[in-house]
C-alpha cells in the first residue's frame, strides 16, 4: 500500500471512531447534536497537552483523556435536557464555537499556534507509524464497534432507542430520561475523545481549525449518508465521504461543492441515509427491515 | 339546499374518526350534529371547511362541488367556521382579529357597519378592542370567534362546541344568539355540539352521531323524546 | 372493606388561575374496574397524569399500596408498578412488537446503573415478553414493527407494555377510542380477562356504553369536580350526570 | 468619552446590520418554525448581486434592486423546492437541508465568482452628520438611516397592511387563517421574499461598509444569526431587534474596553447558551 492510500484509510478510520460516538447520541439516543466536532477536539487537545506538557504516554494517557472528554461531555450535554429539538441544535452549534474560540484564543491551548512535537505512539518500544499506525487505528474501531454492538444489546441501549421514539411512553416505563441521555452523551463523547488522541498523535500537530463546526457537519453527514442509527453506518459513511473527495481530485475545485450538493440530495430525498429504512440501497440488497438497532 | 355532504369518512392515520356520515343543510336551516364527544363531530367540520383532509366522500355547497377547494378558496366562498376553542390569533388584537374574517373582502361588505354591529352585540369585545386576544376569557374569546366569522356576512357558519368551557349563563347567551342570527337574520347555522339538549331546543332539524356513524336523524321535536339520544350519551335504554 | 390500593384524597391542580382538579377523592380496591366518566374538559385526564406523575399535584395526596406516589416522576411512578396506556397510542414505532414489550419489561433494570449493562436478548426475557403478547393476542405478530400496526393493534401492544409495568395495577387512558364495533367488543373481553388474572384497572373513557358494561364502579367528574360515584345504573340515574352529558335545557326554556 | 462614543456608534452600527440579516430569520421562524441557517447565504447572493449590478450600471439604486429581487426568487425556491417538502420530517432535517444549502450557494460562488475579496467602491450619497462637534461617517449614516428605514417599511408591511396582517395570523394558527379565507402558503413565500429582500438590502450594505465581498462572508452571520433569534425569544420581530442591537454594541464594547481573551463570535453563544439556561423562551419570548 502506498503512503497516500494509508494516510487516506488511518483519516477514515479515526472519523469513523468518532462519528460512532456522533451515532450513539443522535442515532441511537435521538439527541440532534451540531457539535461534534467540539468532543472530538477536546480529545485531541486533551491528548496533546498531557503529551507535551505532562509527557504522559499515549496508553498512560489514553483512559484520561477517554474519562475527561466523557465528563465534559456530561457537563455540556446538560443543557440539552433543558431544551428540545432545535433549540438543541442550536446549543450544540453553540458549544462548538465556544470550544473552538477557547482552543484559539486561551495560551495554553497554544492560540492561533495550534500544538506542535506531539509524539508518536510508541508500543512495546517500537515508534507506530504508516501501516502500524493503521493498524492500532483499526483496532481501536473494532473496539469502539464492539461496544456500539453491545451497548444496542444492552438494556441501556434499549432504554434510549425506547426514548428517542417516545420519551412519554418510555419514561411511563421506568426510563429516566436524564439518565439515559446522559449515558448516551459520555459514551458518545468519550468515543469521540478517543478519536481525537489518535488525531493528535497521527497528526502530531493539531490546531482549532481542525475542529471547527465545518467538521461538525461533515461528521453529521458522514452518520446522515450511512443511515442514522445504523451500527455500520459510521464506516461507510466515513468511508464514502472520505474516498469521494480523493476520486474527485481532479476536479479539485468541484469537491467541495460535490460534499455539500450530496448532503443536500441525501436529505432531501433519503433523510433515512443509504442503510436506513426504505432506502434505495436497503431495496437493492434486499436486506431485511432493520432490528432495534439498524 | 345550500351543502351536502355524501359518504363523508376522515381518518387520521389509523384512526377512523368519521365513517360514512351522509347529511344536507338547506338555506335558511338551523341543523345540529350531535353526539357525546369522541363522535367524530370536529372531525366532520373540519373536512367541510376543508383544514382536515377527507378520506373518502363529496361535499357540495351552493351547488358547487367543493370537496377539491383548499380551505381559504371555501371561505371566500362564504363559509365561515367558529372552531372548537375558539382558537383566536392569540397575539393580534381584537379588532385585527376581526379583521381577518374579511381578509381581502373588506369591499364586499360595509365594514364600519358590520364592525358596528358586532360591538353592539358583543359589547366586551368593544371595551377590549386593542387588547391582544391572548388576554380575553374563555368566554370573551369564544364571542370573539363568533363575531370573526360573522364579520364577512356568510351564507353558512359552521359552529363547532361553542357550549364547551363555558359558564352556564354564557351558553344560554350564546344560544339566543345563535337562534336569533337564524330566524331573524336568516343565517344558515350547521351546529355541532355536545349539550344535546339546549342544541336540540333551537335547532329545527339534527344528526346523531355515535363514534363516527350517524345513528338517527330528522325533526328535532321527534327527536328530543328519541330514547336513542340518552342511549347515545349515556349507554343506556336498550340494555 | 380492606385498605384501598390507589387512594386518592383532596386531589387538586390549577393551571393559571383555572382548576381543572378540584379537591377530588377516589379510592380504587384490588381487583375492581373503576371507570373516570366525565364530559370533555371535565379535567379526567388531568387527573390521569397528575397520577402517573406526568403533572405535580397542586395540593393532595395519592397513596398506591399505602405509599405516597405524588409529587414523583412518571419513570418513578412507573417503578413502583403502575402501569398505563397513551389516550394518543405512543408506540415505539421502530421497534418491534416483541422489542416494545421487552422495554417495559426492563423496568427492573433501569432504576439500578449495574443492571442495565445486561442484554436483553437473552431467551428468558423474550419467551416472558411473548407470554405477555400471547395474552392480549398479539403473539403472531412479534416480529412486525410496531409503527405499522394498525390502532387496535396498537391498543393491545400498550396493554401488555403496562401489564409488564404493572402487574397489579393498570391504568387505560381511553383504550376504546377511535375503534370500530368488532373492536371494541374484543378489547372489551381483554380487559374483563385481564381482571380475572387479578390485575386492578383504572380506566378513563368517555365511551359510555363500554363503561357501563365494564366497570364494578364509576367515578364522574365535571369542571375539575367529583359529581358523582356509584355502580353503572346509578349513575345512569343520576340527576347531575345526566345534566353534565346532555346539557341543559336553557334557563329560558326550563323556567 | 470621544472614543466611547465612537465604539458606541460603531457597535450600534452592527448591531443595525445584524438585525437586518436576523430579521429574515426571524420571521422564517415565525411562520415556518424552521432553522433557515441558508439566509445567510441569500444575504451573501445580494452582496455579489449588488455589486454585479453595480460594476455593470455604476447605479447603486439598482444594485440594491437587483439584489432585492434576485435574493427574493432565491428566497422562495429554496422555500419551495427545499424546505416545503421536508415540513413533515423531524426538526433537524430540514435544518440539515439548511446548513447543506448554505454550504453549497458558497462553495457555488467561490467557483463561479472565485475565492478572493472583491471590493464593493461604492459610494453612500449620504452626508456626514454633525452632533455637537461629533462626526458620523457617511457610512454609518448610511447604515442608519437604511436600517431605520427598513424596519418602518417592515412595520408599515406587518402592521398597517392587509396582507401583513394575513402574515401575522398565518404564523398564529395556520388552518384558523385558512379557514378565514387566507391563502398561507402564499403567505409563506411571501414572508420568505420580504426576508430574502431585507437580507440583500443587509449584504450590500456590508459590501460597501467593510469594502469586501466574498464567498464566505455569510458564514459567521449565519450561525451568529441563530443566537441571536434564540435571545430575542425565537420569531419575536422586536425581541430580535432588540437582541441584534445590544450584541453589537456589546461585542465592539467589549473588545474596545475589557480585555476578554475569547472572540467576538463566541459571545452571541455565550450569551445565547446563558439565556437558555435561564428562561427557556428568550428574553422577549411569548412562551408558547
Amino acid at each position: 500500500m502506498s503512503a497516500y492510500v494509508i494516510t487516506i484509510a488511518t483519516l477514515i478510520v479515526i472519523y469513523a471512531i468518532v462519528v460512532c460516538g456522533l451515532n450513539v447520541i443522535v442515532g441511537y439516543a435521538g439527541q440532534i447534536s451540531l457539535g461534534h466536532a467540539a468532543f472530538f477536539g477536546i480529545g485531541a487537545y486533551t491528548a496533546a497537552l498531557l503529551a507535551t506538557k505532562g509527557h504522559f504516554s499515549f496508553w498512560g494517557a489514553l483512559p484520561l483523556v477517554i474519562l475527561i472528554s466523557g465528563l465534559v461531555g456530561l457537563l455540556l450535554g446538560l443543557p440539552s435536557l433543558r431544551v428540545r429539538d432545535d433549540f438543541l441544535a442550536i446549543t450544540t452549534i453553540g458549544i462548538n464555537f465556544i470550544v473552538e474560540a477557547v482552543f484559539l484564543y486561551v495560551p495554553f491551548f497554544g492560540g492561533a499556534l495550534g500544538i506542535g512535537g506531539i509524539p508518536r505512539v510508541m508500543l512495546a518500544g517500537i515508534k507506530l507509524k504508516g501501516a502500524a499506525f493503521l493498524l492500532l487505528c483499526l483496532f481501536f474501531l473494532a473496539v469502539v464497534l464492539a461496544v456500539c454492538w453491545w451497548f444496542t444489546r444492552s438494556w441501556a441501549g434499549l432504554a434510549c432507542f425506547a426514548l428517542r421514539e417516545e420519551e412519554q411512553a418510555a419514561a411511563s416505563m421506568g426510563i429516566s430520561p436524564v439518565r439515559f441521555k446522559l449515558t448516551a452523551f459520555v459514551l458518545g463523547t468519550g468515543m469521540a475523545g478517543l478519536g481525537g488522541a489518535l488525531y493528535a498523535h497521527y497528526m502530531r500537530f493539531i490546531s482549532a481549525t481542525d475542529f471547527s463546526f465545518p467538521v461538525s457537519i461533515t461528521l453529521l453527514a458522514m452518520l446522515v449518508i450511512g443511515g442514522m442509527g445504523n451500527l455500520w453506518a459510521p464506516l461507510l459513511g466515513a468511508v464514502i465521504l472520505g474516498v469521494l473527495p480523493e476520486l474527485f481530485r481532479p476536479i479539485v475545485d468541484y469537491r467541495m461543492l460535490f460534499y455539500t450538493g450530496l448532503l443536500l440530495l441525501m436529505i432531501r430525498f433519503q433523510p433515512g441515509g443509504l442503510l436506513g429504512e426504505g432506502s434505495f440501497l436497503r431495496r437493492r440488497l434486499r436486506l431485511k427491515p432493520g432490528r432495534a438497532a439498524a | 339546499m345550500l351543502l351536502e355532504a355524501r359518504d363523508l369518512h376522515v381518518a387520521y392515520g389509523d384512526i377512523r374518526a368519521v365513517s360514512g356520515v351522509s347529511f344536507r343543510v338547506d338555506r335558511g336551516e338551523l341543523v345540529s350534529i350531535i353526539g357525546a364527544n369522541g363522535a367524530g363531530k370536529t372531525s366532520i367540520l373540519g373536512a367541510l371547511m376543508g383544514i382536515v383532509p377527507l378520506a373518502r366522500g363529496t361535499i357540495v355547497y351552493d351547488g358547487d362541488d367543493i370537496t377539491g377547494l383548499p380551505a381559504f378558496r371555501r371561505a371566500r366562498a362564504g363559509i365561515r367556521l367558529v372552531p372548537e376553542r375558539a382558537r383566536v390569533f392569540p397575539r393580534l388584537s381584537v379588532t385585527e382579529n376581526l379583521m381577518t374574517g374579511v381578509y381581502r373582502q373588506r369591499k364586499k361588505v360595509p365594514l364600519a357597519e358590520r364592525i358596528a354591529w358586532l360591538y353592539e352585540l358583543f359589547p366586551i369585545l368593544a371595551q377590549r378592542r386593542d387588547q391582544p386576544a391572548a388576554t380575553l376569557s374563555g368566554g370573551e374569546q369564544q364571542q370573539l370567534a363568533i363575531a370573526r366569522a360573522l364579520i364577512s356576512d356568510p351564507q353558512l357558519l359552521l359552529v363547532d362546541e361553542v357550549s364547551m368551557g363555558l359558564m352556564p349563563k354564557l351558553v344560554d347567551r350564546v344560544f339566543e344568539l345563535l337562534e336569533d342570527l337564524n330566524r331573524n337574520h336568516g343565517l344558515t347555522i350547521l351546529l355541532v355540539e355536545q349539550n344535546a339538549l339546549a342544541s336540540l331546543e333551537i335547532s329545527q332539524r339534527a344528526y346523531v352521531l355515535e363514534t363516527g356513524t350517524c345513528v338517527a336523524e330528522g325533526d328535532t321535536r321527534d327527536l328530543r323524546r328519541d330514547p336513542r339520544i340518552r342511549q347515545v350519551y349515556l349507554g343506556s335504554g336498550t340494555d | 372493606m380492606s385498605a384501598p390500593l390507589l387512594e386518592i384524597t383532596g386531589l387538586s391542580k390549577t393551571f393559571g388561575g383555572l382548576k381543572a382538579v378540584d379537591n377530588v377523592d377516589m379510592a380504587l380496591y384490588s381487583g375492581e374496574i373503576l371507570g373516570l366518566l366525565g364530559p370533555n374538559g371535565a379535567g379526567k385526564t388531568v387527573c390521569f397524569n397528575l397520577i402517573c406523575g406526568v403533572y405535580r399535584p397542586s395540593a393532595g395526596r395519592i397513596r398506591f399500596d399505602g405509599r405516597r406516589i405524588d409529587g414523583l416522576a412518571p419513570h418513578e411512578v412507573a417503578a413502583r408498578g403502575i402501569g398505563r396506556t397513551f389516550q394518543i397510542v405512543k408506540p415505539f414505532a421502530a421497534l418491534s412488537v416483541l422489542e416494545n414489550v421487552l422495554v417495559a419489561r426492563g423496568i427492573r433494570r433501569y432504576g439500578r446503573f449495574s443492571r442495565m449493562w445486561g442484554s436483553w436478548r437473552g431467551r428468558g426475557e423474550k419467551e416472558a415478553a411473548m407470554a405477555l403478547l400471547e395474552r392480549v393476542g398479539l403473539a403472531e405478530l412479534a416480529g412486525r414493527k410496531a409503527g405499522l400496526l394498525p390502532l387496535g393493534n396498537l391498543r393491545r401492544l400498550e396493554i401488555a407494555r403496562a401489564l409488564a409495568v404493572g402487574s397489579r395495577l393498570v391504568l387505560l387512558d381511553e383504550s376504546f377510542s377511535g375503534l370500530r364495533h368488532e373492536e371494541i367488543a374484543r378489547l372489551e373481553a381483554l380487559v374483563r380477562r385481564i381482571r380475572e388474572d387479578g390485575v386492578t384497572i383504572l380506566l378513563i373513557e368517555h365511551n359510555m356504553r363500554v363503561t357501563m358494561g365494564l366497570c364494578d364502579r364509576i367515578v364522574v367528574l365535571d369542571h375539575g369536580r367529583r359529581i358523582a360515584e356509584g355502580t353503572p345504573s346509578e349513575i345512569q340515574h343520576d340527576p347531575a350526570v345526566i345534566e353534565a352529558y346532555l346539557g341543559t335545557k336553557g334557563k329560558r326554556h326550563a323556567a | 468619552m470621544h472614543l466611547f462614543l465612537e465604539q458606541l456608534l460603531n457597535g450600534v452600527a452592527q448591531g443595525a446590520i445584524y438585525a437586518l440579516v436576523t430579521l429574515g430569520l426571524t420571521l422564517v421562524y415565525g411562520i415556518l418554525r424552521v432553522l433557515h441557517v441558508a439566509h445567510a447565504a441569500v444575504y451573501t447572493v445580494g452582496a455579489y448581486l449588488g455589486l454585479l449590478v453595480f460594476n455593470t450600471t455604476g447605479s447603486l439604486a439598482l444594485a440594491f434592486a437587483g439584489a432585492m429581487a434576485g435574493c427574493a426568487l432565491l428566497g422562495v425556491l429554496i422555500e419551495r423546492l427545499v424546505y416545503f417538502p421536508l415540513l413533515k420530517y423531524p426538526p433537524y432535517v430540514p435544518l440539515i437541508g439548511s446548513i447543506a444549502v448554505m454550504l453549497s450557494i458558497e462553495e457555488l460562488l467561490r467557483l463561479v465568482a472565485g475565492p478572493y475579496i472583491l471590493t464593493f467602491p461604492a459610494k453612500l450619497p449620504f452626508p456626514a452628520l454633525h452632533v455637537g462637534g461629533f462626526q458620523i461617517s457617511p457610512t454609518l449614516t448610511a447604515v442608519y438611516v437604511i436600517t431605520a428605514l427598513v424596519l418602518l417599511v417592515l412595520w408599515f408591511i406587518t402592521g398597517r397592511t392587509e396582507v401583513g396582517l394575513a402574515m401575522r395570523a398565518a404564523s398564529q394558527d395556520m388552518p384558523v387563517a385558512d379557514a378565514m379565507g387566507i391563502d398561507s402558503h402564499f403567505v409563506v413565500s411571501l414572508t420568505f421574499v420580504l426576508g430574502s429582500a431585507i437580507a440583500a438590502v443587509a449584504g450590500v450594505l456590508v459590501g460597501i461598509y467593510y469594502n469586501q465581498v466574498y464567498p464566505t462572508m455569510g458564514s459567521v452571520p449565519a450561525y451568529k444569526t441563530l443566537a441571536i433569534i434564540v435571545v430575542g425569544g425565537m420569531g419575536s420581530v422586536s425581541g430580535a431587534v432588540i437582541a441584534s442591537l445590544l450584541l453589537g454594541i456589546a461585542e465592539t464594547l467589549l473588545i474596545g474596553y475589557a480585555n476578554i481573551p475569547l472572540p467576538r463570535d463566541a459571545l452571541a453563544f455565550i450569551a445565547m447558551i446563558a439565556v437558555l439556561m435561564w428562561r427557556r423562551e428568550g428574553l422577549m419570548g411569548s412562551g408558547r
